[in-house]
């Protein structure tokens, strides 16, 4: 009997492969687990491999969690491809109508016959996967009304023989595997309060980042479909109007962020969700956010670029472009998120931030998080902080549109207001918003323009951010950002646990960077891993090119493979600097 | 300026000096302007202008209004964003025919077909004007400029058979220097419910020798009378014609459902099926 | 009598300003002086106050020289606006009838009766630009006769009588300055040999860099109208096409960029000229040309930034977008000029650089340097060498187009090339140009790519590149790019001539990085001084995030007016740090 | 392969296995594509394929060819510098509605301006396919997808009466099941000096439901014989046509001069008056 289990799914696309594991993902949850998903996707529009990946606990998860304990593979491709792929002591179920297993397959290997089950029991090929579902289910020992419930749920509507044939061969389903010793070890221990309790939810980190932006006033969105972003359009087109906001799908990248720009300089909370190829093509226009202060949210689903790239695998790259990304000088904020949960948290916050600095925020979030399923706390509508831009008290035609203020943040009004008026233009201009081009103007409005940022570094400096976890007398430490938090923090716990004392550093808020918190991580260090999912190191060079690390030695962990680092590989990469 | 006075045309302008050339054909598209505007009575603080960059992309910088002055072909979309948010504004749109038809001609259709209400003022002078003199789509066949040293030899795009074609509601064409004639254009196109376009020729004495005011004023007629501006064979036919550039207003439909309503209907169905608030949304999953 | 002298000429834009000034300019030339040329622009599309600066010097001149020893102001706003930035003993001379002098004015200054000569000699007002002409070569002691040439040339056209009227007024104003002592101090010593020598000539930098071009062997120009990069678009559509290459205005800089990557593919070597707002909407296929392996060239003729921002003045502030300017990650090779005269050679440079590496290849220029003009040695054609992309000696369907070798660099051939077929695609591909993701592919692939900058590190490590000047002893030195070379060797070698020991680093190649260069020169110095024209010092965070720069210390040195540091500028820089 | 050979349908076909769904619209197009090339008997090393971003941009993969797959919306701008520079090469450009109409829509009236002699292919599915079904700009009104999820408002786009409006000499329309009509369709194109572009309406059974194989069937209708496709009048009516969907050649003017005819006047014209090596050029200066 286990706590924590990984189980892999895996046969053709397009099949019913995802949706078994969709149905056992729910009934895990329905039942009390925790639990974290994966999605690996063929690189075909449908058809090809593909392989769906479900770890569940008793305890609260925080990573995608190691090789499988269990894989479920439908074909021999499956076999082929993520047979290797398993941890120590684990084992392959298969199909032996549909693959068979290599003379000197290293795991266990146990055939169940789904095929040959379904036909008899039902006579449908398709119910295989339901006595594959019931199969893991008996295998997991988990009680298996919750399954049975979500399966009535599913075929209802196509009517009551269609629910009576797949629970028949899920009960026949629950017997195929009965008997086997070797699969006592994957028996995981129920939880202490069986059923879901009504505070969880389980929801990707694009669902999560969607229901943030709603939560943080978000009202107007303007996209272009763009994998792994699309779901964050869709989840809005489909639900925001309900909140009285607007969703416009529009001709192409450039035309999405112009529409948040005039929307939201128009008065409402605008964001626009892309990946790699778009936030290319919006690169002039959040310069020209940051030169007007028009406030904006721009959600990055990072995916494998430059280019097209891998558009379903993941990759932590675009952070240096985030805060680069336009020509000239223009300050922008750049948020990573880190989590499912707290993608619906840096949504909030992103709007906040925009708003009450004036400025584009950007908010990362990758493939491998948007993607991934995970039970999380429900957020609550109550209690959440707005924040607005600050309104101007005067207007006319001396009104100050661009005053030089002592935190650089201007006092607006929106446009509509009556009595006002004021321009805004991309052209550098002066405190009133007229074109302007001395030389001291320009330098006054470029350093009122970045003194935001500063106002917002100090803020982070004194308020603190994210992770910092420094335990005295720790020589080493990590630092990461974004989707990486949970499995660097599992992979610290474990090794604190084994007495090796290791810092950990996670901030979500990159540019600015707190420079003086930065340093106080860094200096108490001989070493510090810079570890993301990048070629180039860019987080590495972000720091460095901001704060004098002094002596501490920076040593960076890449991985560019399309695949996020799994808990093992961050261990392996602690361990060879420790 | 008190906003419940009688508003005269002047008193539309702002005290920003326009930087144009003398002599420049976007000062009578700013004169017809604010005779429209003062003709319709709009309240100042309800006017929305959002150009685009070239000479004409600084008309925004002349009115008072509430004036957004972005990105080069970028003038469209950004209006789309502005009149979807605050749909209580009056907004224009104002930009070069580089602007509008070379680097921005890709957002016509789609704005045609989200049919926005929002008035556009392309001011063509078939150059590009501030960048000195380079040809713009609608510069004439053989013309010499910077670019086009030994002569332009691609034919000029034809701007309103192509908005005909991506279904506009209004289309109409003027010339800058009937001050009368353009200010009743615009004011028509701001009374169309729905996208309009307006292409106002407007000579630039500085770069373009070809398209001059004289040349224009030799050609330019007024559609016949007899025109039917709600047949749109007859729109695209007037359009074609090879021997007179007219001017007025060539089509015009106001039945076309706009965008601001569309986006309600949208509303009221997602309001009629998925939860209004976060707690019910979250309590779905 | 003087070896050095600034002039400033100024007044109302489009009244002859520029032309009078450029009409000496040329003369000076003539008569076998360097020149150093500057303009200011006004904000206005005709019209506002416009000024030309002309320094000349029987030297080879580096830099724009100080502030005016001699303004010739036009009208009252000249001398409002210019009147004050005048260096120690400076003259203003101004036409009474046009402007006054304000009561307190701290410079001397001379009436001088410019309308009154010209309505008195010719009856026509316009000739009052070639009196002022006149009256300062007058005050420069320079032979008249190069003038007049130009005189001739340029009216010969208009015929005789025009001709004949301006030879009067220009004799007329040789006249109107005579006698006034204070003048003395400004007559410029004459050339040792005087005339024009063949083996000189001025050009702008858009000039040189398109001259540089056309040696480089540019055949395809894709180019949109963006001040200040036109020049280069216009200067290839005059001359490209008498060299049998192409020109095509395109519809927006995504077409000029396409249009160029397409050309390459096909074998032309492929240019594109912008300035930010077009280099921001280039930034997508910039990372496809990367991830496709297609050599390019865009050269960026930087101006003040963001969005719009001062299209008339200068910045250098795109290099980390140069180097980052692409979501993901996308080696790219990244240029900067020094100097009107290295346009020619760092574009040349580029071309070759592009077609060893197959990649994109950004040359980063500015206004200033785009616009100035200066007497530069003539570039000669035989003896350049021009590298070509490595053709691959097989062909046929296992030709592997993207072949992993050592240095990175795969062979290929041109499409159309007889008996050949492949595939260029921005998904992430295997060795032969086929799409796959798997994670070792990917790895690998991009490995491959960034590894053709490591050569090319290599290389520059090896080989050195730009200005590295280290005298034994130096604790303080300069680091600087672009266009203020030659400003900070002036005040460089100033200060060695005073006995201050500075040291002056000046790279050209500024992604990659020669890393252990930097390094060398770095580490013998207390401190090094980054000196760059934009906000948050680009170069130095680009140094401090791949260089360890040890115990030195870096102090940032910016200025983001718009305006080009002068030599005065730098040297307090460097007193305030030495 | 022996470039000398009779090259058959499938010696165009390379081994790269397409990832299409089974009974994908765009297989139709890829068959009558070899098809057209076996009837002209192009040399493989001979032709340069560029294709944009979906589904249907994954065309370019899987024919022996020079091809580039280029980014979403940009394949035509990039197939003009291919042109350009090598013009000995017969050049296509593959790409789907959203591809050509939507991102890319911007670049269509220029391409037909300078009329390069290039074939576009437009798969047309009336939805997003490679991004799993959201609408495209030829989407019928009222339809369901994952971004009108209480069904589309807007109207389609009339590509071809656009692509009419830009000025380009050969447009026309076809069916992907109607394999033998769009292989001559294509081969057409190819033979008319100039642009060409063919809409290929290419259904997609996975995200359309609508604008299926059968519903096309019902709809299509060859121009009748008596079609004058030198008539540009004729083009628009028959384009505008609200009772039958035709397929055909609705259009073709052989005698606008290309792109490259262009070019080489203008080269022509600098020969004539500009330096034509470095050292005179330099010598000007
Ligand atoms: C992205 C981008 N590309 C190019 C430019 C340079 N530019 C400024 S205005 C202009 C064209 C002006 O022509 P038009 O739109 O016809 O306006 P006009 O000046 O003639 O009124 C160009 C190319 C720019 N500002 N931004
Ligand atoms: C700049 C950019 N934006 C968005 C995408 C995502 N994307 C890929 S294909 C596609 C649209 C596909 O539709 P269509 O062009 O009609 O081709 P189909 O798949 O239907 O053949 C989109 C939006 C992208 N690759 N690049
Ligand atoms: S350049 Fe032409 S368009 Fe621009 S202001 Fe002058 S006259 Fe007008
Ligand atoms: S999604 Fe549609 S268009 Fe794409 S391959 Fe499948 S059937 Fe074809
Ligand atoms: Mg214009
Ligand atoms: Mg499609």
């Amino acid at each position: 009997m286990r706590n924590d289990i990984t189980i892999r799914i895996a046969g053709e696309g397009g099949e019913g492969v995802i949706s078994t594991a969709e149905i056992l993902t729910r009934a895990a949850v329905n039942s009390g687990l925790d639990v974290f998903t994966f999605r690996s996707y063929p690189a075909e529009i449908k058809g090809g491999l593909a392989m769906m990946q479900v770890r569940m606990s008793t305890e609260p998860l925080t990573s995608i969690g190691r090789d499988a304990d269990v894989l479920m593979a439908f074909n021999q491709e499956a076999i082929d491809v993520w047979g290797d792929r398993m941890s120590p002591g684990g084992i392959l179920l298969y199909d032996p109508r549909h693959g068979s297993v290599p003379p000197d397959y290293p795991f266990a290997h146990i055939p169940v016959p789904l095929h040959e089950t379904a036909m008899k029991e039902t006579g449908a090929r398709i119910s295989k996967n339901i006595v594959a579902l019931a199969s893991m289910v008996n295998v997991l020992d988990m009680a298996p009304e919750y399954a049975r419930d979500l399966i009535v749920k599913q075929f209802k509507r196509k009517g009551d023989e269609v629910v009576g044939t797949n629970l028949k061969a899920f009960e026949a389903g629950l017997g195929v595997l009965n008997g086997d010793p070797r699969l006592q070890a994957m028996r995981l221990a129920r939880p202490a309060s069986p059923g879901k309790s009504d505070d969880r939810m389980i929801v990707s980190g694009n669902q999560s980042l969607s229901m943030g932006a709603i939560a943080g006033g978000c009202r107007f969105v303007g996209g272009y479909p763009i994998t792994p972003a699309t779901q964050v359009l869709e989840f809005m087109m489909k639900h925001l109007p309900a909140f009285g906001g607007n969703v416009v799908q529009c001709e192409d990248e450039i035309a999405a962020i112009a529409a948040c720009m005039g929307a939201s300089w128009a008065g409402a909370r605008a964001m626009t969700a892309t990946s790699g190829p778009g936030l290319c093509l919006m690169s002039e226009l959040i310069g020209m956010a940051s030169m007007c202060e028009i406030p904006l949210v721009i959600a990055d689903v990072m995916r494998s670029g430059p280019a097209t790239g891998m558009p379903t695998k993941t990759e932590q790259a675009d952070l240096m472009y985030a805060i680069h990304g336009s020509a000239g000088e223009s300050p922008r904020i750049v948020l990573a998120a880190t989590s499912v949960e707290n993608c619906f948290q840096e949504a909030v916050r992103a709007f906040n931030l925009a708003e009450r600095f004036q400025m584009p925020v950007i908010l990362l979030s990758d493939q491998s998080m948007g993607y991934r399923t995970k039970t999380i706390m429900r957020p609550r509508a109550d209690g959440l902080r707005l924040d607005e831009r600050v309104r101007a008290k005067t207007s006319g035609d001396a009104f100050r549109r661009f005053e030089d203020t002592e935190t650089g943040v201007s006092p607006t009004m929106i446009p509509g207001t009556p009595g006002g008026t004021f321009v805004t233009t991309g052209l550098e201009h002066d405190e009133l918003g007229h074109a302007s081009y001395t030389p001291e103007n320009r330098a006054r409005m470029v350093n009122k323009r970045y003194r935001k940022l500063d106002t917002l570094r100090r803020e982070l400096e004194a308020d603190g951010d994210g992770i910092f976890d420094a335990p005295r007398g720790a020589e080493v430490g990590i630092i990461g950002w974004g989707s990486t938090e949970g499995t660097i923090a599992e992979v610290v716990a474990k090794l604190r646990g084994e007495g090796v004392n290791i810092a950990h550093y996670h901030p979500r808020v990159l540019n600015p960077l707190p420079v003086e918190t930065v340093k106080r991580f860094v200096a108490p260090l001989k070493k510090v891993i810079v570890l993301e999912e990048n070629y180039t190191g860019q987080l590495a060079q972000h720091l460095r090119g901001h704060v004098d690390l002094g002596k501490t030695e920076v040593v960076r962990v890449n991985q560019c493979s399309g695949l996020p680092f799994t808990p093992d590989e961050v261990n392996a990469a602690i361990a060879a600097n420790a | 300026m008190p906003e419940a006075a009688l508003q005269k045309a002047k008193d539309y302008k702002n005290d920003v000096e326009p930087i144009w050339c003398p002599g420049c054909g976007d000062f009578g598209d700013l004169a017809a302007f604010t005779q429209a505007l003062a003709a319709m009575q709009l309240t100042t603080s309800d006017i929305a202008i959002v150009s685009g960059i070239g000479c004409s992309g600084r008309f925004s910088h002349f009115i008072k209004s509430y004036a957004l002055h972005t990105a080069h072909g970028r003038a469209l979309p950004t209006a789309v964003g502005v009149k979807t948010a605050n749909p209580k504004l009056t907004v224009f749109v104002v930009g070069g025919d580089g602007d509008g038809l070379s680097i921005g001609g890709g957002h016509l259709p789609h704005a045609a077909r989200r049919n926005p209400d929002i008035t556009y003022l392309i001011l063509d002078n078939a150059i590009y004007g501030l960048t000195k003199g380079q040809t713009s789509p609608t510069s004439p066949f053989g013309m010499v400029t910077g670019t086009s040293p030994t002569g332009l030899e691609d034919p000029p795009l034809d701007p309103l058979r192509m908005f005909l074609s991506y279904g506009v509601g209004f289309v109409a064409r003027g010339f800058s220097s009937d001050v009368k004639g353009v200010a009743k254009m615009v004011q028509a196109a701001v009374e169309h419910p729905g996208f309009s376009i307006v292409q106002l020729i407007s000579p630039c004495p500085t770069f373009n020798q070809v398209i001059t005011f004289d040349f224009m004023k030799e050609r330019v007629v007024p559609l016949p009378e007899s025109h039917d501006a709600t047949s749109l064979d007859a729109a695209f036919r007037m359009a074609l014609d090879a021997e007179h550039f007219y001017t007025g207003v060539f089509y015009r439909n106001d039945s076309l459902p706009t965008m601001e309503a569309k986006l309600d209907v949208q509303r009221k169905h997602t309001m009629d099926r998925q939860p209004r608030t976060l707690d019910a949304l979250i309590a779905q999953y």
